[in-house]
């Protein structure tokens, strides 16, 4: 197997898409000649020309919604947002369109479409540069929502992603892009939408998380095995379609959970999961389900506030204790 | 016109150029005069069956405004695309959906033109490249520059069409669709209807200059059109889809036109924000149906008996539409959860408010 | 007491405000010529003059941004959204700027705005025009979101939430404008934020709801009366700030209850009540937790689908039975 | 300048109008030449800090284009407002706020202009009326319109400038923000840094247009200046400046500049999208603080040795800005969840993270 960074990763799933199907094109700022404001384009522009990766203004909204029209007859785009945080600006194209058009076209037009980029915070990036979107596309029905944490399930996601006849929102993270891993050759290699990922059994405590944070839960996973403590890590790595019967299954293992989550808990992914669990296994739960989350606070610049901000090891050893009544 | 009346010379000297035909012959005349015929009726029988509870909702009549849908969109091919707001019940059927399909969509029966899902404002036609009926202003701009874009990447030759009125030139939409469009030469029509005003507020009011100027700074054709002479903007239309056809890159025409009716079913005709007197002006002097119908006879091409003729005509499609939606089912329950995502993937829930899958 | 409907109510608010403070002003679409295209401003405009009642071009992000530009200096503007449907072009500026301003000026230019609107579905709007938006705003911090069920509370909120010194979302209801209530009579009254109402008392099950989904609660609340069963319905009032208290008190009273919401389920404010209790009161529950929500599909325009999609006292009833074990 | 150097007319003689003073009297010249090789002394100031960690996040540089920075704040008022991007340490500098504040800012410092809370991006100084610092692209436009909204609504005189990039035109809210303040007559400036590149996007690649067009279509006056040329540049913003205060209503400026650095500390400086020669030729003849100093040297308003002088005390306040930031504190834990709301309502719960009332 090979080795590959998230971005590599993610680079080669979309040269085997656009190898494998003409329709597939990918816009955003910065894509072709810059390689991506991140790289994750890097090569494509001479591989595939112009019309297949595309250069766009500073034009969120416009490219967007150009992104959703093309779809509507047959095109897959894949919109590149050079962050989520400035997908605030299209994200009426998202909602309204994208994820309405089949419905209320009576079925006529479905919307194969992807919005993909980073999401979440980095380091010191502050405010307007660090917020974790997930809630804003998991809301609506008529969005997918995928939020892979390691190269594999990067490459296999965007693949689905790509080959999925709905709107995808595809959410990365700048702090994974150097992660390296393992990643299975040869372009059959999918990871099927709605298939969460146990990352690592355990047997006293599950940590239910998404993206970024699953590897923040196998640190602290890593750490309550010292004290004796099985924790076993779900990845959801997809939020929608949910993999209802995955996060029952840990429940009724472990019979505690926090939900770990990069974004405010204010009706976030954590708020989702946690009802979901309570109304669907409340009598498998011996503790409450404890979420683990972003200050409610707005990101701040400075190094120490931007620490405490983040969820880190730290609480989640807290919330695990709590649920274990340590 | 509230019904139709014989007319002679005199009483039509007022008109300008009514002997103007632009070298239509007669049966491409009686065309376009049937075509708005039908137009006027359907909707003056949509206004009817809102009026009894048949249609509900926001319901956006477009009379008045004839001239523009069979004007812009006759001159497409069929396998051009138009792509409009929610005053699009008449360009839905001038693109060729079924006048039945768009009447069972305001009644919002299965048998309607979006199964009955989208109503009024968001009327579908994937057959005949109607790309609907959006509700939020200006968001069709962007869809329509895709669209353009999507026909340039395959290398075809139709060309995309994207109505939008003159007060969605405020959003930002509008602005960063223009430029994309002309940065990659796209094969896409923006045109604008300025009927003068957006709901209540006119286009005076909202900004510093001419609605045309608003379209300069992007290095595009820009033209005007009296939209109320349905034979002038068609010519014009012809002229302009056949340049962009060619490969003109886009262009932007603002066709001028009126509103006879209130904005949606519960805004007056005239009151706050207009005159009894300017609307009745504009129904007297700018009525597309009267104008063309009064160059016709002038020029002895058509003559009372067979307007009646076409006029019951019109009626009796609209009439039968009505029945038709009337007769037809409304969608069933197992619709609710149908059409949401085209996919429903293997693994995974996709529907999440505890009432089972749907 | 003077008996008004939920439009008058707000008028009067928003007329009484106008009077007392000449930094308040109301911009947005028709809000002027036309009394607003919900007639809730009406009249305001002859009383206040152009200055203070600015009809806006369609340009939602601009006016929006405008009014958050204007409240960095000190005016307190009342932003209308002619429907939070709307609002979808212009969040960038509620969460981005509005929400994150005092924070990343380090406490220097706080933002004292008022969003108001229609929120959710009306009758047969379908798609576009029918969503109920408040997860959107609630999950931000730096943002305050209210959504008053009665005339009293329009007006007693609209009051606190112009006179509040942070960016308040307020959200309204086309279908409760109409809606006849008695209203307390002087401009001193005022609901504060974050303040719950209890609407309804009963000891066996909670109905906690907001908005315009008080009304149904109410409805099945005397439904289940009928049948013995004592429900109390909680009004929020307040999404942001929560009064957490009331329903706690509501829960340990009760030990049963249900979350009823116009919207959609997924991360909704329900999944936030939801987590919030089961991690407060976890002890006293004697059954889960369950949403009853807004089918997760967007609005389809056909009369009949638009009935089953909307949460209805049916729903209501099976859920309360639900956790009532009956 | 990498290192400031004497200079004799010969080696000049290419730069043109040289000897154009435009009437400044050498104090004012001195002026303008000490706040240019502040704003360039502290900026590699910066440079430096982020390259050994003391500063994090986003960080862009102004070098090269101080001639902007001077020539259109420098002829404000105290009263005026100025609103910019995330390009704006020497703005801010220029509308008066401490260059220990702004640095103790970039090094997340509880001195901070923002206490350490906004970073790089986010400076903001209340009471010398800089409104920031935003990083969204175009958000800041709508923004300084509101100010100048507040302005007309209070019936004041002073005047909003907004910066913003040549890449932000292509913004929805450009236009919009635009539009409403021609409309209203706002006492608006809106100033383009046009260093033709956003990014790695040169501006012609997304725009059809020359950048000045782009304003078209408003009705509002819209002029040019050579942004290097800071003394031309302080004329034609003195007159600007008048007119809007004098109630012209909003009026565009297109300001010509160059980015000597890359896009931000990660971005080299030429590769992909410009050439070394490219970058090479504007810094040796556009550099605004060398074309200055040339043309008083040539006027014999300026020696060698005052030149170096000036930049020497310019190099110290870097110096001091960093020492200052680097000896203050981080924020204490405490601000977390302070500033997030200004008023913590005496009901209810505003923090729900589960951490307790923060
Ligand atoms: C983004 C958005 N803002 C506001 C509305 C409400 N609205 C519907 S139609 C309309 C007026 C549009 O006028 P115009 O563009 O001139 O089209 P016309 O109705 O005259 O055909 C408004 C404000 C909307 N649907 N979408
Ligand atoms: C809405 C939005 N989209 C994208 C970005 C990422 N971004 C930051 S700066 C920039 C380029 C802006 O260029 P320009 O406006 O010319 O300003 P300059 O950097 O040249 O000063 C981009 C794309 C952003 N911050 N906000
Ligand atoms: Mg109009
Ligand atoms: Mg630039």
């Amino acid at each position: 197997m090979q080795t590959l960074t998230y971005r590599d990763a993610l680079n080669q799933g979309l040269d085997e898409e656009l190898a494998r199907d003409d329709s597939v094109f990918v816009m955003g700022e910065e894509v072709a000649e810059y390689d991506g404001a991140y790289k994750v384009t890097k090569g494509l522009l001479e591989k595939y020309g112009d019309q297949r990766l595309v250069d766009t203004p500073i034009s969120e909204l416009g490219f967007a919604g150009l992104g959703v029209g093309a779809a509507m007859v047959g095109l897959r785009p894949v919109i590149e947002f050079m962050t989520f945080n400035f997908a605030f600006l299209a994200i009426d194209q998202v909602i309204n369109s994208a994820a309405k058009m089949l419905y209320m076209s009576g079925g006529q037009f479905n919307i194969p479409i992807v919005f993909r980029g980073p999401n979440g915070a980095a380091l010191q990036l502050s405010a307007q540069h660090s917020q974790a979107c997930e809630t804003y596309y998991a809301h609506a029905p008529g969005v997918k929502v995928v939020t892979p944490a390691t190269p594999a399930d990067a490459k296999g996601l965007i693949k689905a992603a790509i080959r999925d006849n709905d709107p995808v929102a595809f959410m990365e993270a700048e702090m994974l892009y150097n992660v390296k891993g393992e990643v299975p050759e040869g372009d059959d290699f999918i990871v099927p939408l709605g298939v969460a990922d146990v990352k690592r059994e355990g047997s006293d405590v599950s940590i239910i998380t998404h993206g970024k944070m699953v590897h923040v839960a196998l640190q602290a996973a890593a750490k309550l095995e010292k004290e004796g403590v099985q924790a076993e890590v779900v990845d959801l790595r997809s939020i929608r379609p949910l993999d209802v019967e995955a996060i029952l299954r840990s429940i009724h293992k472990t019979n505690r959970a926090i939900y770990l989550e990069e974004g405010w808990a204010f009706a976030g992914v954590g708020a989702q999961i946690v009802s979901l669990v309570q109304e669907e296994a409340f009598d498998y739960l011996d503790a409450p389900l404890i979420r683990v989350s972003q200050a409610d606070v707005p990101m701040p610049y400075a190094k120490n506030l931007e620490q405490m901000a983040k969820p880190g090891v730290e609480q989640v050893l807290k919330a695990c204790n709590r649920v274990l009544y340590r | 016109m509230a019904e139709t009346k014989s007319r002679t010379r005199s009483d039509t000297s007022a008109k300008p150029g009514t002997e103007d035909l632009f070298g239509f012959d007669r049966e491409e005349l009686l065309d376009l005069l049937r075509d708005m015929l039908l137009y006027r009726r359907f909707e003056e029988k949509a206004e009817e069956a809102y009026a009894i509870g048949k249609i509900g909702g926001f319901c956006h009549l477009h009379i008045g405004q004839e001239g523009v849908a069979a004007g812009c969109i006759k001159p497409l091919r069929g396998d051009d695309y138009v792509m409009s707001a929610y005053r699009e019940h008449t360009q839905a059927i001038a693109k060729g959906v079924d006048p039945n399909a768009v009447m069972a969509e305001l009644y919002g029966r299965v048998t309607g033109a979006s199964r009955g899902n989208g109503g009024s404002m968001h009327i579908f036609g994937a057959e005949e490249r109607f790309m609907g009926g959006h509700g939020i202003v200006g968001a069709q701009i962007p869809l329509a520059t895709g669209i353009g874009w999507a026909i340039k990447y395959r290398g075809e030759d139709s060309v995309s069409m994207a109505f939008m009125g003159d007060a969605a030139v405020n959003q930002g939409a509008f602005h960063e669709s223009k430029n994309m469009a002309a940065v990659w030469d796209l094969p896409v029509i923006y045109v604008v209807e300025n009927n003068h005003y957006g709901m209540g507020t006119a286009f005076g009011r909202v900004s510093d200059v001419e609605l045309r100027e608003r379209a300069r700074g992007y290095g595009m054709p820009v033209t005007s059109v009296n939209g109320q002479d349905v034979l002038a903007t068609y010519r014009h239309f012809e002229q302009v889809v056949q340049e962009v056809r060619d490969g003109s890159g886009p262009q932007f025409v603002e066709v001028n036109t009126y509103r006879f009716k209130g904005h949606s079913m519960s805004d007056p005709v005239s009151g706050t924000y207009r005159s009894k007197e300017e609307v009745e002006g504009a129904m007297e002097k700018g009525d597309p149906i009267e104008i063309l119908t009064v160059r016709m006879m002038d020029a002895g091409l058509l003559t009372d008996g067979e307007l009646k003729e076409m006029d019951a005509e019109a009626r009796r499609i609209s009439e039968e539409a009505a029945e038709f939606a009337e007769n037809s089912p409304f969608p069933g329950p197992e619709e609710l959860y149908e059409n949401v995502y085209a996919e429903i993937n293997e693994h995974g829930r996709l529907f999440l408010d505890g009432r089972g899958e749907g």
